[in-house]
């Protein structure tokens, strides 16, 4: 039990760090990919945590689908945030 | 589709007698929808098979239930529609062939195993003393079906010390970012082996 | 049960890896860094995925890991799209 | 049995660390696609083997099926992995970067 535990806390851990990141990146492509990575790893949390309709809602959502929207606005726009 | 002949009229019976004659013509005209029906076929049969395998288990009529039966061939008749143009484009249809599938898993099981091994020691080597030498090379291993040129691009992407870059797609050159250049201007066995007669007999 | 046991370390371990992996995504120098970064966290995310499944005993929640080897194949290639066309 | 699936699960941890470590180790875009998709598609391959091992000696539908996905799982990630590194590297190159100290670059000599 306390492996899930540790497993879970370690996925949250790193959902957390991608979230930060995509806040703090100034690169408008970088926060995109780290939003990716954070869907992705919140869609590992809740694999751990047994729900997969979930789980494959947010994997196609939050981490292909929203990667590629969020890029196809940035190209619309400018990449680099002015300061 | 129709190939440009001594014969004008793509119509048959325009044609009169020399529609007798052109018989190549006269085949590809009237063989076109055949052939077409035929992909399509081939392509809902694959789609079919694969959503049979992953749902195996499901119910009681073999090993499949009713439900899983009829959705999975109204999912397979649209992904063939939409799909089976591009599947047999260019010289696709050549890997029907069974006798290639099991020169495939011949070669899946044999060198190119063994290659992947020798790569990921060899990477191994190069992460813990950090030496390379890198470069980006050209050669021709003189592939023409888009079959065999993915094939041969994904083994040499696997395989020791190299990483396809881009295909030239009339010419066929292969641009490759090799990590410890040896030559200049290598020959195809320099940098990727015996993979190209491998990928000759089994894609084309 | 000590077989379920050691698939589960295995996935454990190979979400320390992802840690290490996520190190590269925060401090790589380029996008292209970081895009090669996101790619070696999908493939591990998939086989971690695997590994849990059969630990779990659960095949219906392995389809997730199918459904994403998939999905993050097409992002790949949206993030090599724009890299490729937007940064000119 | 289970030893055959611990040596595959050892081979796969061992592998997959290589790939990390080796986005550390390497200096440039191209030479990282090499250590992590190498690294991570062999040790990937091992660790999924273990899963086909594994049910394979459980056996019964649950074994089964569990065998069929996981060998499925196995070929998208042969399939998608390379084409996946070769999109990433071609998209890099033109964008610009240049190789890390490379000796000779035919692709730039092109002009594309």
């Amino acid at each position: 039990m306390t492996l899930w535990a540790a497993m879970l806390t370690m996925a949250l851990v790193m959902v957390v760090i991608a979230s930060v990141l995509a806040v703090v990146l100034r690169d408008l492509l970088a926060a995109a990919l780290a939003l990716g990575a954070q869907g992705l790893l919140l869609s590992l949390a809740f694999y751990l945590l047994q729900a997969p309709d979930v789980a494959i809602a947010q994997a196609g959502v939050g981490a292909a689908l929203t990667t590629a929207i969020f890029l196809l606005a940035i190209w619309k726009t400018r990449r680099k945030e002015e300061e | 589709m129709v190939r440009p002949g001594p014969c004008q009229s793509n119509l048959p019976w325009n044609r009169g007698l020399w529609g007798l004659i052109c018989l190549d013509e006269l085949k590809s005209v009237y063989w076109a929808p055949v052939r077409r029906v035929a992909e399509l076929a081939a392509t809902f049969a694959l789609v079919f098979v694969v959503y049979l395998i992953l749902t195996a288990f499901s119910g009681e009529i073999g090993l499949w239930s009713r439900e899983e039966l009829i959705g999975g061939a109204v999912v397979s008749i649209l992904v063939a529609l939409a799909s089976f143009r591009l599947l047999w484009e260019r010289g696709g249809w050549r890997l029907l062939n069974p006798l290639r599938w099991v020169m495939f898993l011949v070669y899946l099981v044999g060198p190119f195993l063994l290659a992947m091994a020798k790569a990921n020691l060899d990477v191994a080597y190069r992460v813990i003393t950090g030496r390379i030498n890198p470069g980006i090379v050209r050669f021709n291993p003189g592939l023409k079906t888009d079959a065999g040129r993915t094939l041969l691009a994904n083994s040499i992407t696997l395989t020791p010390g190299t990483l396809t870059l881009d295909v030239d797609d009339e010419t066929g050159d292969f641009y490759v970012h090799w990590i410890n250049v040896r030559q200049v201007d290598p020959k195809p066995e320099d940098v990727c082996g015996v993979f190209p007669h491998w990928v000759k007999v089994v894609a084309e | 049960m000590i077989g379920e046991l050691s698939l589960a370390v295995a996935a454990a371990v190979l979400l320390g890896y992802v840690l290490v992996c996520t190190l590269r995504l925060a401090i790589g120098p380029t996008p292209a860094d970081r895009a090669v970064a996101l790619d070696t966290i999908n493939t591990l995310v998939v086989a971690i995925m695997v590994l849990l499944g059969a630990a779990l005993n659960l095949m219906i929640i392995m389809d997730v890991a199918l459904v994403y080897a998939l999905l993050s194949f097409v992002g790949t290639l949206y993030v090599a799209r724009y890299l490729q066309e937007g940064l000119r | 049995m289970n030893i055959l699936m611990y040596v595959f699960l050892a081979v796969g941890a061992v592998f997959n660390g290589l790939g990390a470590v080796a986005l550390h180790r390497f200096p440039d875009v191209y030479t990282r696609l090499h250590g992590a998709t190498k690294c991570t598609t062999f040790g990937s391959i091992f660790s999924i083997l273990a899963v086909v091992v594994y049910g394979a000696a459980r056996g019964g539908s649950v074994g089964t099926s569990m065998v069929i996905r996981a060998v499925l799982a196995l070929v998208f990630l042969l399939l998608t992995n390379p084409t996946g590194s070769h999109a990433l590297a071609r998209a890099a190159h033109r964008a610009g970067i240049k190789p890390f100290r490379a000796v000779v670059d035919r692709l730039e000599e092109v002009g594309k």
